[in-house]
């Protein structure tokens, strides 16, 4: 049978704004190009054209369903360059933010990957209870549904409201509840392992060797997180621990990213109880110093690293974001010689990303 | 041959079409029309994340018959423009259109689609979507609300409910 | 190890050929290498201080100075995790002929930054097997031609 | 009712296409088209005159039945023949491979 | 003069005659491979229903699934799997060869048609004992009187199978060298 | 008797016939009139044929929509018709019957306007041999369940065509995965139904539901409902064995370039086509219309053949979809294994009890 090329995207209803090029033998896939750049909107080049506190809502547009995490890394940056130290307060905000960020983003991968297994309800359920955390806790919080630009340079923009920790540990309650209907209706089904187990297998050298990074590299045997490694806010006084699972395969990346939804409830919770009083911001300049300062916070999909080159002026020089959906690219050789239906598992189990990839 | 098969097609169509927009019948076809609008699977730009919440258990625009999942985007007649259109993305979203089955409509969703929004001066976006595409409903916001998609469904309604039915076979 | 040990190893071993290693604070180094030196240094740090894991390249244009700066980010992953060191190698390349080896060979996963670099700045990366479009669109040569859109001189619309 | 010859000359004409296209054509799928033809032609000439000479106690269905079968099974391997010689020789046309053989 | 009208049955199996000898023609000639499939199936179709005139319903819903859920489905299948280029398109054209093959059929045609006309065959019609084609009566005779040949039939079947599966199976191998 | 008669009463037609001189045209017409009249051309027409089944099928697609709906926590049509969004599938057919049908410019344009003409022909073929009672049935084979199986058969075929005829990339991957599937599910089908043929004696489905009346066939052969209901599903087409129309993989198969009235067609026919299945798995296993006398039996089989749909709907809700790979691999290697034990149970239960 002789080969068949064609391209999956960026109309295709397993895909969104990303085009792979298939070339298809038989069910095999012999090669598989991703051709990114479908939302390429200059984030790096606007954001020289703007000042620092501008830049906030621009940088956090790249990552829409993971928005704290990217501007934590912004950020902790030009706090780094001001040299000045955010109040606990502050800081224990923004692990509350970016752990319910990581949640959203992670219910929002578990409703794509139920679609793309087609697994209708998995896509709906996910997608309802990722707006009972953002109309009762995050939109609360921050007084916006999905774009908040909540934390900005120097702390975060308002307290928290009142009541909020009794909503959240309710909201957290009832998803808890959620996880284990996920479990048994999708993590635990047979197909779903039949469809994952020991397909898309990224060994613990080949992981390391492609740079790939977040979750993607946790399923395949690495404990690298950077709430760990390098912590950042509050992260190093509150207790979790990081899932890894070692078998490397569409199933394990799942996996983690389950487990992490656990986690993180688990760190909101210690989060609320041992949120400290005081200031929630400190007084940011609009000069940053000349310097240069590479800041990197473990966001949903993996390690967002964030390069700020300050020539002294109220804008920057240069701004790069390090995004782990574009690390995670190599990731997509993993379909040669798999089968075609197995492309939109290994797709998402890579949790790629196009707006974070293409900036 | 195929003239006089043409032109007999022709004279058929526009029999029918006279027919079609007697007022009752008008109703009816433009009543299954407006419950019936099944999106395409394009997504521009990150206003999905909130397309996406519109269509999930809290929102649901499923309820007007802007179903989920169905099919091919030829047998597609919405086509929301979920955010910034880039240049790259521009030719594909015209093809797409092209591709579609008349009647199609067009939802611009986001600021970003209506004006280029925050990316105004980017060097790699298309400045509004209506530059390359004929858009129906506008809808503000960056990114709207899920409660907005729905206002804009319901204009789209709105508008098919008071249009005239046309019988073409696409441009 | 810690920075003030590297910054010494590194200087007994390159001398005149590094430039000024330089801490910025704990945790980050920033070596400057010319770009003769640039293959031998890479593999040298990779094997000597085990960075097998190359976060990000990116480029800045220093029109002033006429030069642009290639700059990777390098840092060890271990099975436990990240080491928290990391290193920036910074390549200063000729503004008018920009041109500098690829690291590909000694880091795989530069590809697709290098790539990404090649096209948005016009750096060319010798050795690199594929430098083609990835982001910008495919009739970007005829709407702007020999233009590279991070480069400072070109200019947004209300600059 | 229809006499017993309209169905002898609908199999007899069935069966002359179907030697028609053995001795014209090249190409394997339509020898074995042809092949089905004849086949199909025997069988609807027994089951006519199983119909219309009827003893009871002797069946032509079963005959057929097993003639069905058998040409299933003959289809079967005379596709995975062809299949093998497609990729093989690149062609399907049988006076080519004759040509190839030395 | 007495115009004898054809009964309804006759219309009915001419109509069914008519589509399957035109399609076994198309079958053969048509440019597209497909469409020469596709007309074959119609062809099985217009033989089960000629057995279903037959009162042979068994065997014309046998015919239907064995020829066109079997053998069509089959020959589709390779004809999807082997690439198009090798299914040469040649046009109709009038050969010496076409003219040997078509003279060659007609004189069958002719010579048993002729042979027909000695017998008696043409004039008859369906005998009048009453008989028992039901599904359970072609059941007991298939295993009672053609007990043996439904095991060699059996055999014969397995063999096959296997033959395919064996050629599959070197088709396989050799891939895999190259 | 039945509609049809009392409105021709009522036109009085008969007498319009015998005033017309032309004897031959006169002739013609009563035999037309005497056809109208007759049984047939009711339960043709209405009672269990086009209009009957129509209804239940736009019906079941609203079903689906609300069902699933609820299992996803949504609501699901709601404005269309007052009523629960019962309307919707009257919206969606009346949009598609006014929408542009495209014919590719590559497509074989014959065959790719028949299929869906005979993809409902055929679907509305196996449904004149399905009764919904002893009566109500327009075609009573002899060899019904044969009948059935043999027009089954045919869809795949006609899908590898569409994708064939389509001359498209994703369409011609689902015809071949359609054609794969058909080859994987087809003996178990077959073989899971023999043992019905078995214990009933017959392929009759009259007889069939007959032979239930002490016991349904589903409480002596759980084993071959089991893999019945399985290779019903995988032949419908619907989740998790949707694999020749899997929309995140290949588009929408098979029919991913039809639009319009051709879709519609193709829809209806799928959707009969589902009405069908899970009326052969009702009159095999679950008794047909067999039921307390209380209500009509026509009843009763509609019933139960909605609460079969809605178990197939049900696991379109909570299984996602298998790949091809495995499909074939349940089909030879554990479907075929299991009908030959629930061959051999058949017989037992047979020798057993009868």
């Amino acid at each position: 049978m002789s080969a068949i090329y064609f391209s999956v995207g960026p109309q295709h209803a397993g895909s969104g704004h990303f085009r792979m090029k298939i070339t298809l033998q038989g069910d095999i896939i012999l090669n598989a190009e991703p051709d990114p750049g479908f939302v390429h909107r200059s984030v790096e080049k606007i954001a020289e054209t703007r000042e620092y506190l501008q830049n906030v809502p621009l940088i956090e547009r790249q990552c829409l369903s993971d928005v704290s995490s990217v501007t934590l890394a912004y950020a902790m940056g030009i706090e780094e360059l001001l040299g000045i130290e955010v109040p606990p307060r502050a800081q224990y905000i923004r692990v509350i933010m970016c752990e319910l960020s990581r949640i959203m983003s992670h219910l929002y991968w578990l409703a794509i990957f139920g679609i793309f297994l087609g697994h209708s309800t998995m896509f709906m359920w996910p997608f309802g209870d990722r707006d009972i955390f953002i109309t009762e806790t995050a939109e609360k919080i921050a007084g916006a549904r999905v774009s908040y630009s909540y934390i900005i340079p120097g702390g975060v923009r308002y307290d928290l409201p009142d009541g909020i920790k009794e909503h959240t540990l309710k909201t957290l309650d009832y998803f808890q509840g959620r996880l284990k209907e996920y479990d048994a209706i999708f993590f635990s089904n047979p197909i779903f392992k039949r469809r994952t187990k020991g397909v898309g297998v990224l060994s613990r050298p080949d992981a390391i060797r492609m740079g790939v990074t977040g979750p993607t590299l946790r399923g395949s045997g690495v404990r690298g997180d950077i709430r760990k490694d390098e912590p950042y806010a509050a992260y190093d006084e509150l207790d979790f621990e990081i899932p890894v699972f070692s078998e490397g395969d569409a199933y394990s990346r799942s996996l983690v990213r389950f487990r992490e939804m656990e986690i993180s409830s688990s760190i909101i919770r210690q989060a609320f109880e041992n949120l400290p009083e005081g200031d929630f911001k400190v007084k940011t300049r609009k000069k940053v110093p000349e310097g240069e300062v590479f800041s990197r916070v473990e966001a949903a999909r993996g390690e967002l690293a964030c390069y700020i080159i300050s020539d002294g002026t109220r804008k920057p020089y240069r701004v790069k974001m390090s995004t782990p959906s574009f690390r995670n690219l190599p990731g997509f050789s993993l379909m040669k010689g798999s089968m075609l239906a197995d492309l939109p598992t290994i797709w998402m189990s890579l949790d790629y990303w196009p707006l974070d990839a293409d900036r | 041959m195929l003239a006089v098969a043409n032109a007999f097609v022709g004279r058929l169509r526009s029999v029918v079409e006279k027919i079609v927009n007697v007022n009752p019948i008008r109703y009816i076809v433009n009543w299954g029309k407006l419950y019936s609008l099944w999106p395409v699977h394009l997504t521009t730009a990150c206003c999905s994340v909130e397309f996406g919440a519109a269509n999930c258990p809290r929102f649901d625009v499923g309820r007007m018959g802007v179903a989920q999942f169905f099919g091919s985007l030829r047998q597609c007649d919405l086509i929301v423009i979920e955010g910034t259109v880039t240049k790259k993305m521009a030719k594909r979203v015209k093809k797409i259109y092209s591709q579609m089955a008349s009647p199609r409509y067009v939802i611009a969703m986001g600021a970003c689609a209506i004006s280029g929004g925050l990316f105004y001066n980017s060097y790699n976006i298309v400045k509004g979507v209506d530059k390359i595409l004929p858009v129906d409903v506008y809808v503000p916001g960056c990114p709207p609300r899920p409660e907005a998609l729905a206002h804009a469904v319901l204009l789209l309604q709105d508008k098919i409910r008071k249009g005239r039915v046309n019988i073409t076979d696409g441009e | 190890m810690n920075e003030a040990q590297i910054i010494d190893e590194l200087r007994d071993k390159f001398g005149e050929r590094i430039g000024t290693p330089e801490r910025l604070r704990q945790h980050r180094i920033v070596v400057t290498v010319e770009k003769e030196n640039l293959l031998d240094i890479a593999k040298f740090v990779k094997d000597t201080y085990d960075l097998n894991y190359a976060i990000s390249v990116s480029g800045i244009d220093y029109p002033e100075q006429n030069k642009f700066v290639v700059v990777y980010h390098l840092c060890t992953m271990s099975e436990e995790g990240h080491l928290p060191l990391v290193l920036t190698l910074k390549v200063p390349v000729n503004r008018q002929t920009p041109r500098t080896p690829s690291l590909i060979s000694i880091w795989k996963s530069v590809e697709w930054h290098e790539r990404e670099t090649w096209e948005l700045f016009g750096i060319e990366f010798e050795g690199h097997p594929k430098l083609e479009r990835l982001l910008l669109h495919e009739d970007w040569d005829e709407e702007f031609p020999n233009q590279f859109p991070l480069r400072k001189d070109f200019l947004l619309e209300d600059e | 009712m229809i006499p017993l010859i309209y169905y002898l000359i609908v199999a007899l004409i069935l069966f002359g296409i179907g030697i028609y296209g053995l001795s014209v054509k090249r190409n394997a799928m339509r020898l074995l088209f042809s092949i089905e033809m004849l086949m199909n032609g025997a069988n609807l000439n027994i089951l006519a005159f199983a119909r219309y000479l009827y003893v009871p106690g002797i069946q032509g269905q079963p005959i057929i039945l097993f003639s069905i079968t058998i040409a299933a099974v003959e289809a079967a391997v005379a596709l995975a023949i062809v299949i093998v010689v497609s990729r093989t020789c690149e062609t399907v046309d049988f006076h080519e491979l004759k040509r190839l053989k030395g | 003069m007495q115009i004898s009208y054809l009964s309804t049955a006759e219309i009915v199996f001419i109509l069914i005659a008519a589509v399957t000898l035109i399609a076994a023609i198309i079958a053969l000639e048509a440019k597209e491979i497909v469409y020469g499939a596709v007309s074959l199936g119609v062809m099985f179709l217009g033989i089960a229903g000629l057995y279903i005139l037959l009162d042979a319903n068994y065997l014309a819903m046998f015919q239907i699934s064995v020829y066109i859920g079997a053998v069509v489905v089959l020959i589709l299948f390779t004809i999807m799997i082997v690439p198009r280029e090798i299914w040469l398109r040649r046009a109709f054209r009038i050969t010496p060869e076409v003219i040997a093959g078509i003279l060659a059929s007609l004189m069958l045609i002719g010579s048993i048609g002729f042979l027909y006309l000695l017998t008696p065959a043409w004039s008859l019609t369906p005998s009048e004992a009453p008989f028992d084609w039901s599904v359970r009566r072609i059941a007991q005779s298939i295993v009672i009187e053609y007990g043996i040949a439904l095991q060699i039939l059996a055999l014969v079947l397995f063999a096959g199978l296997m033959g395919a599966l064996t050629l599959a199976k070197v088709e396989e191998k050799e891939e895999e060298t190259k | 008797m039945n509609i049809i008669n009392i409105i021709l009463d009522f036109l009085n037609l008969e007498n319009f016939i015998s005033n017309i001189p032309n004897a031959d045209v006169q002739e013609l017409l009563t035999i037309v009139f005497v056809f109208l009249r007759s049984d047939l051309f009711f339960k043709i027409l209405f009672f269990p044929g086009i209009f009957t089944i129509l209804i239940f099928v736009a019906e079941l697609m609203w079903l689906e929509l609300k069902f699933l709906a609820k299992v996803q926590l949504r609501v699901g049509p709601q404005y269309a018709g007052r009523i629960g969004g019962i309307l919707q599938p009257i919206a969606d057919f009346i949009k598609l019957l006014f929408k542009e049908s495209i014919v590719p410019e590559k497509a074989s344009k014959v065959l790719f306007l028949l299929i869906p003409i005979m993809l409902v022909t055929l679907a509305a073929t196996t449904l004149t041999v399905i009764p919904l009672s002893e009566t109500d049935v327009i075609s009573n084979l002899d060899v019904g369940l044969l009948f059935t199986f043999a027009i089954l058969a045919m869809f795949p075929v006609i899908a590898l065509l569409a994708g064939w005829a389509s001359n498209s990339k994703y369409p011609f991957i689902g015809g071949i995965r359609a054609l794969f599937q058909q080859v994987s599910y087809e003996v178990p089908l077959w073989l899971s139904a023999l043992g019905v043929v078995i214990l009933a004696e017959s392929l009759n489905f009259t007889s069939i539901i007959k032979a239930q009346s002490t016991f349904w066939f589903i409480l002596l052969l759980p084993l071959g409902a089991f893999i019945f209901l399985v290779a019903i599903i995988a032949e419908l087409e619907r989740l998790p064995f949707d694999i020749p129309e899997a929309e995140s993989e290949i588009v929408s198969g098979w029919m991913a370039e039809y639009s319009g009235l051709n879709f519609g067609l193709i829809m209806l026919s799928l959707y009969i086509k589902l009405y069908f299945g899970a009326a052969l798995f009702t009159a095999l296993f679950l008794g047909g219309w067999l039921g307390p006398s209380i209500l009509p039996p026509a009843f009763w089989f509609l019933t139960k053949t909605v609460i079969v749909v809605s178990i197939i709907i049900l696991l379109r809700g909570v299984l996602p979809r298998f790949r091809l790979a495995d499909l074939l691999q349940i089909g030879w290697r554990r479907l075929l294994i299991l009908s030959m034990v629930n061959i051999f149970l058949a017989i037992t239960v047979k020798l057993v009890l009868f």
